[in-house]
């Protein structure tokens, strides 16, 4: 039995779907239920959270957590899926310090906002920064500029004549 | 695929290495110097203090630490045991722009550094000179459809010498380097007041 | 005593942030009170070129992602095309992979070292650790026409096969780096200075590190024996004679240890694989679709059109990269191009330990602990 | 017949061709009696300074082709041969470059403050005997007035790093003054415990009491009988000096460039020269306390003067070339373990070591 | 502090000391590795990617390599009454890809590195300084 079919047995209703990812299990989680299954998965003994994905499908959202067990040695994959209107989840930072910086490069990329986080702002892109490039919808025609403000800060303008040389 | 065998660029002559004392001083550039002040009319003195001038900078050219992205790793090995940037007197990196004179645009000019980069060629003290390096800095290259990557250094700073390749071999950036020291021989208020033609 | 803080900024333009990445740091005097660490300014976009790239044009970034080290990168995403399309590799040219793979390991290792002497004002070990660096560069150079941004691996195989006098000049390189890691080790690591500096900094304890999700020589440097090569293992490395080093100490002198062990087993595979290498395709041959256009089954090593469509579905592949995990989560919709790249970068994730990492020690304790991270902005803001 | 500094050995040569006299009479017959005295000593030191000046050039040479002899490489090659002319094309081009004084900074301070740094740094070399009799002034207390005058050089960095107004610069003053301060002490104690051997402190009287020879072979230099005060010494003045490993006054990946950081053009080059002459007076001090001065088998037929500065040369770059070489090999200590190193380490065994020189030459167990 | 009276002998930066030395006096295989660049130069590998070439005679103009390109740098233009592609060097990733996908092997990648130029224009090759005839052996 492998991970997946674990924790659909000690959480069946907050379990939607179990299956195979390539070669590492897959689970799909209700969002609502994310951390309650996620503390589960951290009892479980998987202890290292790789990766957190979000990917934009146009209807939907879908959110994936990529886990590994150092103890047991095994995979496993959770997943949740989010509406395309309000994407909103819960933070696993309480459980993962690791999952502080890559939710929040989720939320800066993708815009898939994690209920729960304690400092969720954007931090590949500067403050202010119109859109979330990673979405399908995402305007690449706009040009956006950036300047430094009095205090050292990122200033985001679609006007580059402070910054770019008449030639 | 087979490896490319044959050889289609015709190299520029490589530079004969001086060897009587003569030819050495004459690599330095003072005997030109001096007969090139020779042979100009009009502000003899002027010239020459230009040439002098021109000499000193184009042998103690110290870039500016600035490094942004891949090409930095290959700003580092031009500065290392094998190809030694030392040889033109250019190891001094100065981490502080102001007694810098040049600065080699390094890396992938983002949108986020594209201010800063222009704020620390502001730092740097007159005259100075910029190496646009790589494809990055040179017209955004790889990445020129992102985002967050400016189409070109030369939008934000005036650039002299644009250095092609991605990045390019330690060598071309040596290359590169001798193309300036060409063009900073020409400089000066002569050549401005069209004396030194 | 009260003092005033002060607000350190050090950044993005500063010699010892390895590129561009700025601290904000609140100071008490010299005590370090909180650090923020403020990325970004080399971000690329690299995720969203993916997906307007194919399969094939995506390879060439990858390489530009972790710089120092781009084999590593290269081999992680192709490996998680190849998981998603299902394509076996042939033998030789999982050989010449790993081969490339951990001759990287040793040039990134040897910049490390390098660069983190520099930080501590030692110029001399950056010098040395480049010139073996550019002897490694020379025989890239001879596999692929490139030293640093190789774009060598291919979906199903490698670009090229070796070269005739590859071997010999390996074995050559092989040789003479067993001496020069005597040198460094003599040059540095019994030096009571560098180890004043090292010894106690930067501490980080093993339920801290995995919580933080630390990988790689980071990691092991707080004493988990954790290596995807061996836990997890792909391509020849079953194969093959190595251990996982591993010190226990958790600090920063630790970390450093660790890759200067590693770089010797490095050098020990090489010296296996030299051995043992067998002669076969370096391409896939394996039939993974029909060719759109013509009708005709296609391999990888299918020339015209080049176009490679893997089924729909998605892939999370992850490898032991000289900086730790390297993991590509590859979406494919079952067209051209990919639908989603996702990159788990190593140093983006080791970095998130820095500011606990820092909290009461001074600004040259950060650069030493930072230094011992060993982080690629490329890699971190991508 | 006995001569006692450089004016004097001035004089002597020009009474031996036959032209001081004459002269003389020429200033005397317009009743101006002590002109040529003035111009004598104003050409002494004018001498003194040039080859300071030229020595700091070549040391910056020296320093580029050490470093590069040590990283298996060349250094500079182009300009000049083997790069010699490089220091002057450096000082050239500072002097053209242009000169930034920041918005916020203390206008006459930041001006100011390079000089205060340099003209010390050249004062420091009037006791230092460079050889027999050539010495500009043999002050009786030499050595004090060498401490002292370098002392002023931490006024002159906390003022450019106050009036730069840069966090950078002002961290960089603060770290080279609490440097300074705290290692000239081991600095003077180490040099006291020569002073009890010599009971003066005239440098040319230090430098009498190592000649001669012990058993016929070993110099009587005062590394022998002091070696704990060497390596004191030593150590304190590479800290002065703020050389790798003790360099944070600029240490260039924590604080860009230190107290400097605003400088540009030709303030930027006198601290830099500053710090070269500093280098130098250094080497000539430890190697007048220590190493016995410009003493050396004595060769007939070539006059004792120029002998007498071929040694002292060659020990002084020996010195250097030590600075140079450590410099290149260790990595830089934290400003703490620096200061805890001064005042835990170095003060006591300074101390200790005064003690125990003070037992020693009470009880006479040496001369 | 503790830790540095322990260790007072400094053996560790004697045998730091001794390895720059070795350096210094060259002993033992530690030769300066210097290529001094304008006078000579390092030896470069045959598969060496550099500037591009187009063979007059093999190319066809089809376009195959602008597709395969993964940023545009390549452009299909006329020249001498036939189709050629133009590459803008300043934008090239020299990744080898356009060589790849050639179908005439058309392409080459040469050994001309030295590529810096004053202007940015001044990147962009056109056919009239990238083709070449092949040689015929004689």
């Amino acid at each position: 039995m492998n991970a997946a079919e674990e924790l659909k047995q000690a959480l069946p209703a907050s379990v939607v779907s179990t299956g195979m990812q390539v070669e590492k299990p897959l689970v799909l989680v209700k969002k609502e239920d994310l951390l309650e299954v996620a503390a589960k998965v951290k009892e479980m003994g998987f202890d290292h959270l790789s990766v957190v994905t979000g990917v934009d499908y146009v209807d939907r959202f879908e959110v994936i957590y990529n886990f590994f067990s150092y103890g047991k040695k095994e995979n496993l994959v959770l997943k949740v899926v989010l509406d395309h209107e309000a994407p909103e989840v819960g933070s696993l930072t309480s459980l993962w310090k690791g999952a502080d910086w890559l939710e929040r490069e989720t939320y800066d990329l993708v815009g898939v906002r994690f209920t729960g986080h304690p400092n969720l702002t954007r931090i590949l892109l500067p403050e202010g920064w119109k859109g979330h490039p990673l979405r399908k919808d995402y305007d690449m025609s706009v040009e956006q500029f950036v300047t430094i403000g009095e205090d050292g800060e990122d200033i985001v303008s679609t006007d580059g004549s402070n910054l770019l040389r008449r030639k | 695929m087979d490896p490319v065998t044959i050889d289609t660029t015709k190299f520029r002559p490589v530079r004969k290495k001086p060897e009587t004392a003569l030819e050495k001083l004459e690599d330095t550039g003072l005997i030109s110097t001096v007969l090139a002040a020779r042979e100009r009319k009009g502000l003899i003195f002027l010239t020459t203090v230009d040439q002098v001038f021109n000499w000193a900078r184009l042998s103690s050219l110290w870039p500016v630490t600035s490094g942004l992205a891949c090409c930095a790793i290959e700003m580092m090995a031009v500065a290392m045991a094998h190809h030694d940037i030392a040889r033109f007197g250019m190891e001094i990196f100065r981490a502080s722009p102001r007694q810098a004179d040049l600065m080699f645009v390094a890396g992938t000019v983002t949108k986020r550094m594209a201010p800063r980069v222009k704020q620390l060629y502001e730092m740097m003290p007159d005259p100075k000179w910029v190496i646009s390096v790589g494809s990055c800095a040179n017209t955004g290259g790889p990445y020129h459809e992102s985002y967050a990557v400016l189409r070109g250094v030369d939008n934000i700073i005036p650039v002299d010498v644009y250095i092609p390749g991605c990045p390019p071999r330690p060598e071309a950036w040596l290359y590169g380097v001798l193309q300036l020291r060409e063009k900073i021989k020409n400089e000066g208020y002569g050549a401005k007041w069209g004396l030194n033609k | 005593m009260e003092t005033e803080e002060l607000l350190i900024n050090m950044g993005p333009v500063h010699p010892s942030t390895h590129g561009v990445l700025r601290f904000k740091l609140r100071m008490d005097g010299e005590i370090i009170k909180e650090c923020t660490v403020v990325m970004g300014y080399l971000h690329r976009g690299t995720e969203k070129l993916a997906e307007m790239k194919t399969y094939l044009q995506f390879i060439p970034y990858t390489d530009r992602l972790d710089y120092i080290s781009a084999m590593p990168n290269n081999y992680a995403y192709v490996k998680a095309v190849e998981e998603l399309a299902g394509i076996e590799v042939p033998l030789r040219a999982e050989y010449i992979r790993v081969l490339t793979v951990e001759l990287n390991r040793i040039v990134n290792h040897l910049v490390f070292m390098g660069s983190l002497l520099l930080d501590l004002g030692a110029s001399t070990a950056i010098m040395y650790g480049f010139r073996e660096r550019e002897k490694a560069l020379q025989l890239y150079e001879m596999l692929c026409g490139a030293r640093m941004t190789f774009s060598y691996f291919r979906i199903g195989g490698v670009r090229d096969d070796l070269p005739d006098d590859f071997m010999s000049k390996l074995n050559e390189f092989i040789k003479d780096m067993e001496k020069r890691i005597e040198d460094y080790k003599g040059l540095i690591n019994g030096n009571e200075i560098f180890m004043m500096r090292m010894k106690g900094i930067g501490v980080i304890s093993a339920e801290e590190a995995i919580n933080y999700g630390m990988t790689g020589p980071s990691l092991r440097g707080s004493g988990v024996n954790y290596d995807i090569r061996k836990i997890e293992p792909y391509s020849i490395y079953p194969d093959l004679d190595f251990k996982a080093c591993v010190r226990p100490e958790c600090d920063s002198y630790a970390r450093y240890m660790v890759r200067i062990d590693e770089m010797e087993e490095s050098l020990h595979i090489l010296r296996q694989i030299a051995d043992t290498i067998p002669k076969s395709e370096v391409v896939a041959t394996q039939k993974y679709g029909i060719a759109p256009l013509t009708g005709m089954p296609y391999t990888a090593q299918t020339y015209f059109p080049r176009i490679f469509i893997p089924p729909a579905g998605e892939a999370y592949s992850r490898i032991e990269a000289p900086k730790g995990e390297l993991g590509f989560y590859v979406v494919s919709d079952g067209t051209t191009k990919p639908y989603r790249v996702k990159i788990r970068s190593p140093s983006f994730c080791n970095l998130t330990a820095i500011p606990k990492m820092v909290v009461g020690l001074k600004i040259p304790d950060l650069i030493a602990a930072f230094g011992t991270i060993d982080v690629v902005l490329g890699d971190v803001d991508r | 017949m006995m001569i006692a500094n450089a004016y004097e050995l001035i004089v002597y040569i020009l009474t031996t061709i036959g032209v001081y006299e004459p002269i003389n009479n020429i200033f005397m017959s317009f009743g101006l009696d002590d002109i040529l005295k003035i111009i004598i000593m104003l050409v002494e030191i004018a001498i003194l300074f040039a080859f300071v000046l030229v020595t700091i050039m070549f040391l910056t040479w020296m320093e580029r082709k050490v470093v590069a002899m040590v990283q298996s490489r060349y250094g500079p090659m182009v300009t000049g041969p083997r790069g010699l002319l490089q220091p002057v094309m450096d000082g050239v081009k500072l002097i053209g470059k242009e000169d930034i004084i920041p918005e916020k900074a203390d206008r006459w301070i930041f001006t100011l403050a390079p000089f205060i740094v340099f003209v010390p740094a050249l004062l420091v070399f009037i006791p230092l005997p460079f050889g027999e009799s050539l010495i500009i002034s043999d002050l009786r207390v030499g050595l004090l007035y060498i401490i002292a005058i370098s002392a002023i050089s931490p006024v002159a960095i906390l003022l450019a790093g106050w009036a730069s107004n840069n966090k950078y610069s002002l961290l960089g003053a603060m770290r080279a003054v609490a440097q300074d301060i705290s290692y000239t002490i081991p600095l003077a104690l180490a040099a006291i415990a020569v002073v009890l051997f010599t009971s003066s402190l005239s440098t040319v009287d230090i430098v009498n009491a190592q000649a001669g020879t012990w058993f016929g072979i070993i110099p009587k230099w005062f590394i022998f009988i002091q070696p704990l005060g060497f390596i004191l010494f030593l150590i304190a003045s590479i800290a002065e000096m703020g050389r790798i490993p003790f360099d944070f006054q600029e240490s260039e990946q924590e604080l860009v460039a230190g107290f400097f950081t605003e400088y540009s053009g030709m303030k930027f080059a006198m601290f830099f020269l500053a710090e070269y002459a500093h280098l130098f007076a250094v080497s000539g001090i430890i190697v007048t306390l220590f190493l016995g001065g410009w003493n050396g088998p004595v060769i007939p037929f070539i006059p004792v003067q120029i002998t007498s500065l071929v040694y002292f040369l060659i020990k002084t770059y020996a010195v250097i070339f030590f600075a140079m070489w450590l410099r290149d090999t260790v990595p830089r200590v934290r400003i703490d373990q620096l200061l805890n190193l001064g005042w835990k380490i170095m003060i006591p065994l300074a101390l200790l070591n005064l003690l125990i020189t003070g037992f020693v030459v009470t009880a006479g167990v040496i001369q | 502090m503790t830790w540095i009276s322990k260790n007072w002998t400094m053996t560790g930066i004697i045998t730091g000391l001794m390895v720059t030395l070795k350096h210094v006096l060259h002993i033992g295989n530690r030769p300066t590795v210097t290529v001094q660049y304008p006078y000579e130069r390092m030896k470069l590998a045959p598969r060496f990617r550099g500037r591009h070439a187009v063979d007059e005679d093999a190319c066809i103009g089809c376009g195959i390599c602008e597709v395969s390109c993964p940023n545009s740098t390549i452009r299909i233009v006329k020249y001498k009454g036939r189709w050629f592609p133009e590459f803008n060097l300043g934008m090239c990733l020299f990744c080898g890809l356009c060589l790849d996908a050639c179908p005439m092997n058309a392409i080459k990648m040469d050994r001309g590195y030295e590529l810096a130029d004053y202007t940015r224009e001044s990147l962009i090759y056109g056919p009239d300084r990238l083709l070449f005839k092949k040689e015929v052996n004689k």
